[in-house]
C-alpha cells in the first residue's frame, strides 16, 4: 500500500520528469523555457520531500525568481515574438537519442545496484544546520562564492556593454 | 517506503534528458536549459544523498551553493549570447562555425 | 759468394725496386710534366733489371746452400696483427719463389726494354711504364709472398694492373670494357679464394695451428686430414676453393673469357701479363700450396680434367680466329690448361716447367706478334698478313723457333715440358693424356696455321701497309732474340731422368731436383716404364711434327681443305669463330639477371621498402585529416541528411560544419559512453 | 589567528589588488589605461612575493579542511603567478587587447588568477568544484572580451556551454562520490575508500564524470574540442595565458583530487608509489585517457594552418603527456608533472608570443605568413630563431628543456611499467615531429613571398623572448635546480598528506617521511 | 690534466658562437673562423694518437665522473678507450676538411658554418661520452644541424629528404630514450654511467626477465640501426645523401653513419651481452643482406651519388657481419672498417663534389672519358674506388679482411654470401668508373678545369691514412686491438656464463 508520501514522490517526480521532457523535446524554445518552470518546481517539491526546506526555497527562488527570468529575458531579447520559428529545431538527434538513452540506462543500472552511505533517514527542518554550516566550516566557500558573483556581475557587464566610443 | 534509489533513477533520467538537450538543441538558449537540467539533477541527488546519510549537512550546503554558482553562470551564459545575438543577429548556436577545423 | 750474399741481403727490394720505378714514374705522370721519355724508360728498365741481378744472387745464394736449409723467410714488419690472426709483410725465399722471381725480372727486364720501343709513339709513354713497374712490384709480391695474404696482396696487385693495362687506351669503350671484365671475372674466382682461405684458416685454428704462412701451414696440414665441413672433406673444399680461384686469375674453364678480351691492351702487356707471368699465378699458386693438393687427390683429378677440357677447347676456338693476337691468347689458355693438367697429376715441378718454358717461347710470342702489328701499322688480322718474312727475317726466325718450341719439337723447350706433362698424365689419367695429345697435336697446327699465314706466301696486305713494312728497332728485336734463345735452351733445364740417363747425366732433370724440397708429392704412383716412356715421347713428337707440317700444307698449298671442312660444317665452324658464344650465353644468363634483379632491387628499394614507411606515413595523415575532419565529414552527412543545411545554405555562416558546439558536446558525451563501457563490460 | 591570516597572505594580496583596480576603475575610469596592467603585475608580484615571505611556514589545512597550505600548492601559487604575469606583458602590446575594456580585463584576470590559485589548494570536493566554476566563468568573460570580433564572442559562446556541460558532469560526479562516501574532504574520502567497501562500478562512473570538470580545464580527450576554437578565438595573449595558466590549475586540482582523494601512501613507499584505494581501473582510465588526447591531438595538429589553431592541438598533446604522469600514480610521476608544466608554461608562453608578435606584425597567424621568417634578416631571423628553439622543444628534443620533461615522464612511466603507454608517447612524439618541424620548415626552408622587413617588435617583447628562449635552453642542460625545487615540492606534499583530521592512517607521515628521504642525499 | 675531450668537444662550440657574432657580409672571415675552430681540434687529436696507451682497456682522458644533475645522478663523464679513440680522430680530421670542402658555400655562410660546427660538438661528444644521458644530448643535438644543413643548403628535394632523415633518426632515438631510462631505474644505485651498467649487468626488476630484455636491446638496435643503415631501415640514407651538400654528405657516411655501430659496440654489447649473443645471427645475417643488397641497388643507380650512398649501405654491412662474430678479429675487423670506410667514403663524397661543382649534375651516364680531360682528377677517383673495393694494400682490404674472418668463424654460410660483395662491389665501382672516366670524352665536358689545390688538399691526408692503414694497420689497430680483445672475451665469458 503506497503510502502518501510515495504517491507525492512518484507524482512529483513524474511532474518534474514530464517537464524536463518538455524542455527536451518542444519545439519551441519559449515552451521550453516553460517546461523548465515545472521541472524547476519540481525538483524543489522534491528538495520539500527530501526535508530539505531550505533549498526548496532557495531553488524556487533563485532558479524560479532568477534563472528562468533572465532566460525567459533572453529568449525574447532575441526573438522576435512573432517570429513563428521561434527556433528551437535539433540536430543530431538521431545519434543523441541512443547516446541519452545509453547513458540513463547504464546510469541507472550502475547507481541502483551501488552502496551508499546510508544512516536512518529522519525529517528535521535542515535551516538550522545550513546556517551554521555556512558560518563555520564553509565560511571560506561562503566569501568566495561572492567573488564568484562579483566577478560575474562585472563579467556580464563587460560583455553586454555596447562598444566604448 | 521512497527508496533513495527512486531519486537516483529520477537524476538519472534527468541527467540524459540534460544530456540529450545539450546535444541537440540549435539555439543557445536551448542549450543553456540542457546544462540547468543537468545541474538540477546534481542538486537533487546531493540533497537526496545527504537526506538518506541523516540529513548530513554537506549535500544540502553543495547543493545551495550548486544553485548560486548556476545563477552566475547563467548569467555570463546569457550576457555572451546577447552580447552575440546584438553583434549578429543570431543565437543559433550551430551557425556560430567560423572557428573550426 | 760476396754478389751473392750481397744480393740476398737485398732481396726484400726485389719487389720494393718496381714499385719505386712505378713511384717515380707515377708521380711524373700525375704532375703532368715533360720529362724526357729516355729518362722514364731508364728509371722503369733499370729498376726491374736491378731487380733481375738480385734474383740472380739470391740465386746463387741459395743454390749454394744445403738443400734442406733452402727456405728462407724475410720478415719486413708486422702487417695485420689481430686476435689469433697475424700476417707479416714478409717474403718467402725458396727454390720456387726465386725460379718464379727469375722469370719475372728476367722476362720482365725483356719486355720492358721491348717496350720503350714499341710504345715510343705513345703519348702516355710514363704511365704505361708506371703501370708495369708496379705490375711487376705486384707479380713479384705474390710469388715472394710467405703468407696467404701477402699473395693476396699481389693476387690483387696484378688483378689492378692488367685492369689499369688492358683499359691503357681507355678511349676506346672496347678496352676499356675488357679491363673491367678482367677485373670482376678475376674478382669472382677472388670470392673462392678467399673463402677456400677462411676455410682453411679457421680449420687449421681449431686444430690448435691459427697461422696463415705457408711454411708453418705445410707443416700442420697433417692435421688436416678427416677434418670435414659438412661432411666433405675440408682439403677438398679447401683445394677446389683456390682452384676456382686459380681459374680466375689462369683463365681456366669457366672462367676464361677474359684473356681474349684482354688483348685490348698493348701487345707487350699481353705478352708479360696475359703470357709470361699473371695468368701463370693459378698454377704458381697450386705449387705453393702442394701440400694441400697432395691431400686431395679428387680436386687433382678434378684440376687436371679441368686443365685439359680448356686446353683443347681453347685449342678448337684458336683453330678459327684470325686475329694474331687472339690466336695467341686461346693458344695461351690452351697451354695454361696443360699446366693445369700437370699440377693435378701431383707432378708439380712439371707444371713449373712448362710454366718456365711457355714464359719463354710465349713471351717471344706475343712480342713478335706485337712486331708483326707495328710493322703493319696496327693490323691484326692474319688475313691481311702474309710472305712477312721477307720484311722481317728477325721476327720471322725468333717467331718460327718459338711456334716450334710451342709445338713440341725436339729438342726445343717446348718439347721437354710438355712432354713431361704428357708422360705424367700417362701415369696418372691416361684417358686424359689422349685429350691432351690431340691439343698438342691442335696446338700444332693452329700455331702453324698462324705462322703460315702471317710469314710465308704472298703478301695480303694493301700497298700502303706494305710500303711501311719494316724490321723493328733494335730495342725490340733483342728481346725477341733473347727469348728465342732461352726457348731453345730453357728445354735443357727439365731433360727427362729417362733421357740424361740415356747420355749419363744423372739427376738431368734440373728444374725437379731445385723445386723438390717445396714441393709436398702425392702418395707415390707407380710410373710406367722407362720404355713407355721413350715410346709415347716419339710418338708426341711425331704428332707436333705431323701437326706442324699439316698446319703448313693446309694454310699454304691445299687451302682448299679447312675451305672444304667449313663449307661442309658451317655451323661449327661458325661456333667456333665466336668462340662458342660463351660469352653470349654468360651474358645472357649471368650478367643480364644479375642487371635485372639490381634494377629490380633498386625499384623494390624505391617503391617497397620506402614505400612501406611512406604508407605508414600516409596513413598517419589520412587518420590526421580523419581525425581533424571528423566531424566535419560525420556531422556534415549527418546534417544534410536532416536536411537543415539547404535551409541556412547561401551564408557563409549557414555553411554547417564543424565548429558546432552540439556536435562537440555530442562528441564529449559518445567519449564517456566510450570509455564506461570499456571499463564496465 | 595572526599567523592563520598570514597563510593567507597570498590570496589576500590579490584580492586587495582586485579590490583597489574596481576602485581605481570607479575613480579614473578610461583615462588611466596604463595604470591596470602595471597595478594587477605588482599585486602578481607581491602575491608571488608574499608566497615566497610565508614559505617557512609549515604546510597544513585550512578552514576545516577546505584548502590546504603546502609546498605544492606554493608551486602552483609560483606557476600561476609567473603565467599571469606573462599573461599581462604579453597583453600590454597587444592590439587585440586594446580593444577590450582595460579596467576589467585585467581586474578579472587578476581574479583568474586568484580563482586558479584556489584550484590549485582546494582539499574539497566544494572547494574544487567552487573555484573551478570561479575559473572557468573568468575564463569564458574573459574570451569574450573583444567586443564586436567575432569570433572572440564565438569562442566564448562555445566555451561557456561546452564548460557549463562539463560543470553540470562534473557536479553530477561529485554527488555520486559524495553519496558513496558520506563526505567531501578528499583525504577523508581516501580513508573511506580505504576502509569501506563500494561499488566498483559506481566508482568509477562517478571518478569518470567529475573528470569530465577537469578534463574539460586541462583539455583532455573527450572533453578538449572546445580547446582549438577557444584558442583561435580568444585575443591571443589571453590564449597563452589560457594555454598555460587554467589549464595547469586542472592539473593542480587533478592532482588534489586523484592523489590526495583517491590514493592513499602505497606500501612501497620508499619507491614512492600511490595505491589507488580501489582497484577501480584508474590507471587504466587514465592510461587510455592519455593516449587518446596525445593522439588525437597530435594527429589532428597535423593538418593545421593556422599556428594557434595548431598550438591548441598540440597543447591538447601535451595534456596527454601530462596525464601520462597520473597513470603512473607515484612520487617520480608527481615530480615529472610538475617539472613539466614548469617547463610547458615557459615554451607555451613563448610559442605564442611569437605567434603575437607575428600577427601584430604581419597580420597572419597562417603558416603562409611565417614563410621565410627565418630568411628576411634581422629581427625576422631572430623571431625564427627563438620559434625554433620552442618548437624543438615542444617536441622534445635535446639540449631543450622540453625534453627533459619528457625524459622525467617517461622515467616514471617507465618505472610505473606501463610499457605500452610509454610506447604510445614516444611515438606520439615523434608524430609531433612533424608539425612542429613545418613550421621550422616553413620559416627556414621556404622563400618569402615578398621582401617586407618585418618591422621592430616591443623592445620589451623582444627581451621576453630571448629571456623564454634562454631558460628553455638553460633547463635542457642545467635543470638541477629545478628538479629539485620540483621534487622538494612533492617531497613535502606527501609529508603533509595526513590532514589535520584524524582519519588517515596514522602511518602515513613517518611511511612518507623517507620518501624524500634518498633524493637528498 | 687538460680535459682534451671537453676542449675537442666544446670548442668548435664557441667557434660557433663566435660566428654568429660576425658581421653577415665578412663571408671570407667566416669561413678563416671555422677553419680555425677545427684546428685546434685536430692537433688534439694528434696529441691523443701519439699519448693513447694502446695496452690499456680503461678508459683514458678521463673527465670526470662531475655531478650533472644531481637528481637524476646524471654526471658529466667523458673518456675514450680503444673503441672510441679512433672514432674521435677520424672526427678531428672530417672536421676540418669539412669545413674545407664547404669553402664554395655563398648561401648564408654565417649560419652554414655556426651549424656545422654545432654537428661537430654533437659528434666529438657522442664518441666521448660515458654517461648514457650525456651521450644521448650529444646524440640528438646533431640532428638539429645536421636538419637544417640539409634542408636548407641541400639539393632540389632537400626538404624531402630532411624531414625524413630528422623523422627516422628520432624514432630511432625516443626508442632508446626509454631504454635508457629502464637502464637508469633498474641499475644498482641508479646510474647513467656507462661504465658502471656494463660493470654491473643488468638483473634487477623488469630485467630479470628475458623478454624485457630483448625488448630493450631491440629498442637500442633500432635506434642504432636507422643510423648505420641496416637494411630496412636505410631509406633515408640515399635521399638525405644526394640532397646534401657535399661537406654534409662527407661528414654523414663518414662519422654519422658510425654512431650506429659505435652505440651497438659502446652499450648494446657490454651492457646487454647475453642478448647480443642471442641476437647475434640475426645481426650477422643483417650484415650479410646489407652488404649484397647494398651493392646490388648500387648497381643500378644512376645517380653518381646514390651510388656512392648505397655502396655505404654495403660496407657497413662489413661492420655488422664483424662485429656478430665476437671474435678479436671481427671486432678489430668492425672497427676497423667503421674507420676505413670514414676515410674512403669521404674520398669519395668529395670526389662526387667535384665533379658536380663543376657539371651540376651526378648522372653517370652524362659524363663519359673524364679521365682524358681530367686526368688528376681521375687518379684520386681511382684511387678511391679501388680502395672502396677492398684492394689489398689499401685499408678497406685490411679491414674486410678481418671482418671476414673473424665472420667466418662463426657464421660461415652468411659470410661466405657476404664475400660474394667483393664481387659485386668491384663490378659497380669499376663499372661506374667506365661510365664516369672511361670511354670517349663528351664534348660537352672536354674543357672542364682541372681538380683543384684545394679540392686536393681535403683528399690528401684521407689517401695518406687509407695507404698508411692498408701497408701497415697496426698503426690503427693498436689503438683498438686491446679494448676489442677485452671485448669479445667479456662477451664470451658471459656467453659461457649464460650458455
Amino acid at each position: 500500500m503506497p503510502s502518501l508520501q510515495d504517491l507525492a514522490f512518484l507524482g512529483i517526480s513524474a511532474f518534474t520528469l514530464a517537464s524536463a521532457a518538455g524542455v527536451a523535446f518542444s519545439r519551441k524554445v519559449l515552451y521550453s523555457a516553460f517546461s523548465l518552470l515545472g521541472t524547476f518546481a519540481g525538483a524543489a517539491g522534491l528538495f520539500v520531500l527530501l526535508s530539505s526546506d531550505f533549498i526548496a526555497v532557495t531553488q524556487v527562488l533563485i532558479y524560479v525568481g532568477g534563472i528562468l527570468v533572465l532566460i525567459v529575458f533572453a529568449v525574447m531579447l532575441t526573438n522576435k515574438i512573432g517570429d513563428v520559428k521561434l527556433s528551437n529545431q535539433s540536430v543530431n538527434y538521431k545519434v543523441a537519442v541512443p547516446f541519452a538513452a545509453a547513458i540513463a540506462i547504464l546510469l541507472i543500472s550502475i547507481l541502483t545496484s551501488g552502496m551508499w552511505v546510508q544512516k536512518d533517514e529522519a525529517y528535521t527542518s535542515m535551516i538550522v544546520p545550513i546556517g551554521n554550516a555556512l558560518l563555520q566550516d564553509y565560511l571560506l566557500p561562503f566569501e568566495i562564492v561572492s567573488i564568484v558573483l562579483l566577478g560575474a556581475l562585472v563579467g556580464a557587464m563587460v560583455i553586454v556593454r555596447r562598444e566604448v566610443k | 517506503m521512497v527508496s533513495l534509489n527512486s531519486y537516483l533513477v529520477v537524476t538519472a533520467i534527468l541527467f540524459a534528458l540534460g544530456l540529450y538537450n545539450v546535444m541537440t538543441r540549435k539555439n543557445a538558449v536551448g542549450l543553456l536549459m540542457g546544462v540547468e537540467l543537468i545541474l538540477n539533477a546534481a542538486s537533487i541527488n546531493f540533497v537526496a544523498f545527504s537526506h538518506f546519510n541523516g540529513n548530513h549537512v554537506g549535500g544540502n550546503v553543495f547543493s545551495l551553493f550548486l544553485i548560486v554558482l548556476a545563477a552566475a553562470e547563467a548569467a555570463v551564459a546569457l550576457a555572451i549570447v546577447v552580447s552575440l545575438y546584438k553583434q549578429f543577429g543570431t543565437i543559433n548556436a550551430d551557425e556560430a562555425d567560423s572557428l573550426k577545423g | 759468394m760476396g754478389f751473392a750474399k750481397i744480393a740476398f741481403g737485398l732481396v726484400h727490394l726485389v719487389p720494393l725496386l718496381p714499385l719505386l720505378g712505378a713511384m717515380i714514374n707515377g708521380f711524373l705522370t700525375y704532375s703532368g710534366r715533360k720529362v724526357p721519355k729516355g729518362f722514364t724508360a731508364f728509371v722503369a728498365c733499370g729498376s726491374l733489371f736491378l731487380a733481375f741481378l738480385i734474383s740472380v744472387g739470391t740465386f746463387l745464394y741459395v743454390s749454394g746452400l744445403p738443400e734442406e736449409s733452402r727456405e728462407l723467410t724475410v720478415t719486413l714488419f708486422p702487417w695485420i696483427d689481430s686476435g689469433s690472426f697475424k700476417a707479416d709483410v714478409a717474403f718467402l725465399i725458396d727454390p720456387l719463389s726465386i725460379t718464379l722471381m727469375l722469370v719475372v725480372t728476367g722476362v720482365g727486364s725483356l719486355i720492358h726494354l721491348y717496350s720503350v720501343g714499341y710504345m715510343s709513339h705513345d703519348e702516355s709513354f710514363s704511365r704505361y711504364f708506371t703501370y708495369l713497374n708496379l705490375f711487376c712490384f705486384a707479380m713479384l709480391t705474390l710469388i715472394m709472398g710467405a703468407n696467404v695474404p701477402m699473395m693476396f696482396i699481389g693476387w690483387e696487385g696484378v688483378g689492378l694492373c692488367s685492369y689499369l693495362l688492358i683499359g691503357f687506351w681507355f678511349t676506346d669503350k672496347e678496352k676499356a670494357t675488357a679491363g673491367m671484365k678482367a677485373f670482376v671475372v678475376n674478382r669472382i674466382g677472388d670470392f673462392a679464394f678467399i673463402v677456400g682461405f677462411l676455410l682453411l684458416y679457421w680449420t687449421l685454428q681449431s686444430s690448435g695451428a691459427a697461422t696463415v704462412t705457408f711454411t708453418e701451414m705445410r707443416d700442420a696440414a697433417p692435421m688436416l686430414a678427416g677434418k670435414t665441413w659438412n661432411g666433405v672433406p675440408v682439403v677438398m673444399l679447401v683445394t677446389l676453393l683456390f682452384f676456382v680461384g686459380a681459374t680466375g686469375k689462369s683463365a681456366q674453364i669457366p672462367l676464361y673469357v677474359w684473356l681474349p678480351d684482354a688483348m685490348a691492351g698493348p701487345t707487350p702487356v699481353s705478352a708479360l701479363i696475359h703470357a709470361a707471368t699473371m695468368v701463370t699465378a693459378g698454377v704458381y699458386m697450386i705449387g705453393r700450396t702442394s701440400f694441400l693438393y697432395s691431400m686431395a687427390p679428387e680436386t687433382r683429378m678434378i684440376v687436371s680434367t679441368i686443365g685439359f677440357a680448356t686446353a683443347i677447347f681453347s685449342a678448337l676456338i684458336a683453330f678459327a680466329q684470325n686475329d694474331i693476337k687472339k690466336v695467341l691468347a686461346y693458344s695461351t689458355v690452351s697451354q695454361l690448361g696443360f699446366m693445369f693438367g700437370a699440377m693435378g697429376t701431383g707432378a708439380y715441378h712439371a707444371g713449373i716447367f712448362h710454366l718456365v718454358t711457355h714464359a719463354f717461347f710465349k713471351a717471344c710470342l706475343f712480342l713478335g706478334s706485337g712486331s708483326v702489328i707495328h710493322a703493319m701499322g696496327g693490323e691484326q688480322d692474319i688475313q691481311k698478313m702474309g710472305g712477312l718474312r721477307k720484311y722481317m727475317p728477325v721476327t720471322y726466325k725468333t717467331f718460327l723457333i718459338a711456334t716450334l718450341a710451342i709445338a713440341g719439337i725436339f729438342p726445343l723447350a717446348g718439347f721437354f715440358s710438355k712432354d713431361e706433362i704428357l708422360w705424367q698424365t700417362f701415369n696418372h689419367y691416361p684417358w686424359l693424356w689422349v685429350v691432351g695429345v690431340v691439343s698438342a697435336a691442335g696446338t700444332a697446327i693452329y700455331m702453324f696455321r698462324m705462322v703460315t699465314l702471317t710469314f710465308f706466301g704472298e703478301c695480303r696486305a694493301d700497298e700502303h701497309t706494305k710500303h711501311h713494312l719494316h724490321e723493328s728497332p733494335a730495342s725490340m728485336t733483342i728481346p725477341l732474340v733473347v727469348l728465342a734463345a732461352l726457348s731453345i735452351a730453357g728445354g735443357f733445364l727439365g731433360v727427362p731422368d729417362s733421357l740424361g740417363h740415356l747420355i749419363g747425366w744423372e739427376h738431368s732433370n734440373l728444374l725437379e731436383h731445385w723445386l723438390e724440397p717445396v714441393f709436398v708429392m702425392p702418395r707415390e704412383h707407380a710410373m710406367a716404364s722407362h720404355s713407355t716412356e721413350y715410346g709415347l715421347m716419339a710418338f708426341s713428337l711425331a704428332v707436333a711434327i705431323v701437326g706442324c707440317y699439316a698446319g703448313y700444307v693446309l694454310f699454304s698449298k691445299r687451302k682448299d681443305i679447312p675451305a672444304a671442312l667449313v663449307a661442309r660444317f658451317p655451323a661449327i665452324h661458325r661456333a667456333m669463330q665466336n668462340k662458342f658464344y660463351v660469352d653470349e650465353i654468360y651474358q645472357f644468363l649471368f650478367v643480364n639477371n644479375l642487371l635485372r634483379l639490381n634494377n629490380f632491387l633498386a625499384k623494390f628499394d624505391l617503391k617497397v621498402v620506402d614505400g612501406i614507411v611512406n604508407l605508414v606515413g600516409f596513413l598517419t595523415k589520412v587518420s590526421a585529416y580523419i581525425s581533424g575532419a571528423f566531424d566535419r565529414i560525420f556531422v556534415d552527412g549527418l546534417v544534410n541528411l536532416v536536411g537543415n543545411a539547404a535551409r541556412w545554405g547561401g551564408s557563409a555562416l549557414r555553411r554547417v560544419q564543424s565548429g558546432q558546439i552540439q556536435t562537440y558536446l555530442y562528441y564529449a558525451v559518445g567519449g564517456v559512453l566510450l570509455v564506461m563501457l570499456y571499463r564496465l563490460l | 589567528m595572526k599567523q592563520d591570516l598570514l597563510y593567507f597572505l597570498p590570496e589576500l594580496v590579490l584580492i586587495g589588488t582586485i579590490l583597489l583596480l574596481i576602485v581605481t576603475d570607479f575613480v579614473a575610469g578610461t583615462r588611466a589605461k596604463a595604470v591596470f596592467p602595471f597595478f594587477a603585475f605588482v599585486g602578481i608580484a607581491g602575491m608571488m612575493g608574499a608566497v615566497a615571505a610565508t614559505f617557512y611556514l609549515a604546510p597544513t589545512t585550512f578552514f576545516t579542511g577546505m584548502v590546504s597550505v603546502d609546498d605544492i600548492g606554493r608551486f602552483f601559487k609560483i606557476i600561476f603567478g609567473v603565467s599571469g604575469l606573462l599573461g599581462i606583458l604579453l597583453s600590454v602590446k597587444s592590439a587585440e587587447v586594446e580593444k577590450a575594456d582595460q579596467a576589467s580585463y585585467y581586474t578579472l584576470l587578476t581574479a583568474l588568477v586568484l580563482g586558479m590559485m584556489l584550484l590549485g589548494s582546494a582539499n574539497h570536493l566544494l572547494m574544487l568544484y567552487l573555484a573551478l566554476e570561479m575559473v572557468s566563468v573568468l575564463s569564458y568573460i574573459l574570451t569574450g572580451s573583444l567586443r564586436g570580433v567575432r569570433r572572440s564572442s564565438e569562442a566564448a559562446l562555445k566555451y561557456v556551454i561546452y564548460g557549463g556541460v562539463a560543470s553540470g558532469i562534473m557536479a553530477y560526479g561529485l554527488s555520486l562520490l559524495y553519496g558513496m562516501t558520506g563526505t567531501m574532504a578528499f583525504p577523508e574520502i581516501a580513508a573511506f575508500l580505504k576502509a569501506n567497501a563500494v561499488s566498483r562500478p559506481a566508482l568509477f562512473v562517478s571518478v569518470l564524470l567529475v573528470f569530465g570538470g577537469i578534463g574539460f580545464k586541462i583539455a583532455s580527450f573527450p572533453f578538449h574540442m572546445w580547446c582549438p576554437d577557444v584558442y583561435e578565438g580568444a585575443p591571443t595573449p589571453f590564449t597563452a595565458f589560457l594555454s598555460v595558466g587554467p589549464k595547469a590549475a586542472g592539473f593542480a586540482a587533478l592532482i588534489r583530487f586523484f592523489l590526495v582523494g583517491l590514493t592513499t601512501p602505497g606500501q612501497d613507499v620508499l619507491a614512492g608509489t600511490f595505491l589507488a584505494v580501489k582497484p577501480v581501473g584508474l590507471v587504466e582510465m587514465l592510461t587510455v585517457l592519455s593516449i587518446a588526447t596525445m593522439t588525437i591531438g597530435n594527429l589532428a595538429a597535423l593538418v593545421q594552418n593556422n599556428l594557434k589553431r595548431l598550438l591548441a592541438y598540440s597543447s591538447i598533446a601535451h595534456a596527454g603527456y601530462l596525464l601520462m604522469g597520473f597513470a603512473a600514480l607515484s612520487q617520480e610521476a608527481l615530480t615529472a608533472v610538475l617539472f613539466y608544466l614548469v617547463v610547458y608554461v615557459i615554451m607555451n608562453v613563448g610559442a605564442f608570443l611569437v605567434v603575437l608578435v607575428v600577427s601584430n606584425q604581419m597580420g597572419v597567424e597562417d603558416m603562409a605568413g611565417y614563410k621565410g621568417l627565418g630568411r628576411r634578416g634581422g629581427r625576422g631571423t631572430y623571431l625564427a630563431l627563438v620559434m625554433t628553439v620552442f618548437m624543438f622543444s615542444l617536441t622534445g628534443i635535446p639540449p631543450m628543456a622540453g625534453f627533459i620533461g619528457k625524459f622525467y615522464l617517461f622515467g616514471a612511466v617507465l618505472k610505473a611499467g606501463l610499457y605500452g603507454l610509454a610506447i604510445a608517447g614516444v611515438l606520439n612524439s615523434v608524430v609531433s615531429l612533424y608539425y612542429y618541424v613545418r613550421v621550422v620548415k616553413v620559416m627556414f626552408f621556404d622563400a618569402p613571398d615578398d621582401a617586407r622587413d618585418i618591422a621592430i617588435p616591443a623592445v620589451s617583447q623582444s627581451w621576453i623572448l630571448a629571456g623564454l628562449a634562454g631558460l628553455t635552453l638553460y633547463l635542457g642542460l642545467f635543470w638541477n635546480g629545478l628538479a629539485t625545487v620540483t621534487e622538494r615540492s612533492t617531497g613535502l606534499y606527501a609529508s603533509a598528506y595526513a590532514p589535520p583530521v584524524a582519519v588517515a592512517a596514522p602511518a602515513a607521515p613517518e611511511a612518507a617521511a623517507p620518501a624524500a628521504a634518498p633524493e637528498n642525499k | 690534466m687538460f680535459p682534451y675531450l671537453s676542449f675537442m668537444t666544446f670548442f668548435p662550440l664557441v667557434g660557433a658562437v663566435l660566428i654568429a657574432l660576425l658581421p653577415k657580409e665578412k663571408t671570407d672571415l667566416v669561413k678563416k673562423v671555422a677553419l680555425v675552430a677545427t684546428l685546434p681540434p685536430l692537433a688534439a687529436a694528434v696529441k691523443i694518437f701519439m699519448t693513447f696507451d694502446r695496452g690499456s682497456t680503461a678508459m683514458q682522458y678521463v673527465e670526470g665522473p662531475y655531478n650533472w644533475i644531481q637528481a637524476f645522478h646524471i654526471q658529466y663523464y667523458m673518456g675514450i678507450d680503444g673503441l672510441s679513440v679512433s672514432m674521435v680522430l677520424l672526427t678531428a680530421l672530417i672536421a676540418t676538411i669539412s669545413v674545407l670542402a664547404s669553402w664554395g658555400i655563398d648561401k648564408q655562410v654565417k649560419g652554414y658554418f655556426s651549424l656545422l660546427l654545432l654537428l661537430v660538438t654533437g659528434m666529438f661528444g657522442v664518441f666521448a661520452a660515458l654517461d648514457f644521458f650525456l651521450f644521448y644530448v650529444f646524440w640528438e643535438v646533431m640532428l638539429l644541424p645536421m636538419y637544417f644543413l640539409i634542408g636548407i643548403w641541400g639539393g632540389p628535394r632537400r626538404e624531402y629528404a630532411a624531414i625524413k632523415f630528422f623523422l627516422y633518426t628520432l624514432l630511432g632515438s625516443v626508442l632508446m630514450l626509454l631504454v635508457m631510462l629502464a637502464f637508469y631505474f633498474y641499475s644498482d644505485g641508479q646510474t647513467f654511467n656507462l661504465v658502471e651498467l656494463a660493470k654491473q649487468g643488468l638483473h634487477q626488476g623488469p630485467f630479470a626477465n628475458p623478454h624485457f630484455r630483448i625488448l630493450c636491446w631491440l629498442g637500442l638496435f633500432i635506434c642504432f640501426a636507422v643510423k648505420v643503415p641496416v637494411v630496412p631501415f636505410h631509406t633515408w640514407l640515399p635521399d638525405a645523401h644526394v640532397e646534401a651538400p657535399t661537406a654534409i654528405s662527407v661528414i654523414l657516411a663518414a662519422v654519422l653513419l658510425k654512431m650506429g655501430i659505435y652505440g651497438i659496440l659502446r652499450i648494446n654489447y657490454p651492457i646487454l651481452p647475453q642478448e647480443t649473443l642471442y641476437f647475434a645471427n640475426m645481426l650477422a645475417a643483417l650484415g650479410m643482406i646489407n652488404i649484397v643488397y647494398g651493392a646490388l641497388c648500387a648497381m643500378a643507380q644512376k645517380d653518381f651519388k646514390k651510388l656512392i650512398a648505397y655502396s655505404s649501405v654495403s660496407h657497413m654491412g662489413f661492420c655488422l657481419l664483424g662485429m656478430a662474430s665476437f671474435t678479436p678479429e671481427g671486432l678489430n675487423g668492425a672497427v676497423l672498417q667503421m674507420f676505413n670506410h670514414g676515410t674512403i667514403t669521404a674520398q669519395l663524397f668529395l670526389l662526387v663534389g667535384v665533379i658536380y661543382d663543376r657539371a651540376h649534375h651526378r648522372e653517370i651516364a652524362g659524363f663519359g672519358g673524364l679521365a682524358k680531360s681530367m686526368p688528376q682528377y681521375a687518379t684520386w677517383t681511382s684511387f678511391a674506388f679501388f680502395a672502396a673495393l677492398g684492394l689489398p694494400g689499401l685499408s678497406g682490404f685490411v679491414s674486410e679482411v678481418l671482418c671476414f674472418m673473424g665472420g667466418f668463424k662463426t657464421f660461415r654460410l652468411y659470410t661466405i654470401v657476404s664475400v660474394s660483395g667483393v664481387v659485386l662491389t668491384a663490378a659497380y665501382m669499376l663499372w661506374t668508373y667506365q661510365r664516369v672516366f672511361l670511354g670517349q670524352v663528351n664534348e660537352k665536358y672536354k674543357g672542364l678545369p682541372e681538380i683543384s689545390a684545394r679540392e686536393i688538399v681535403t683528399l690528401v691526408p684521407l689517401a695518406i691514412i687509407t695507404l698508411l692503414v692498408g701497408i701497415y694497420p697496426k698503426f690503427a689497430l693498436d689503438l683498438l686491438n686491446t679494448s676489442m680483445t677485452a671485448l669479445s672475451q667479456f662477451v664470451d665469458a658471459k656467453n659461457l656464463a649464460g650458455l
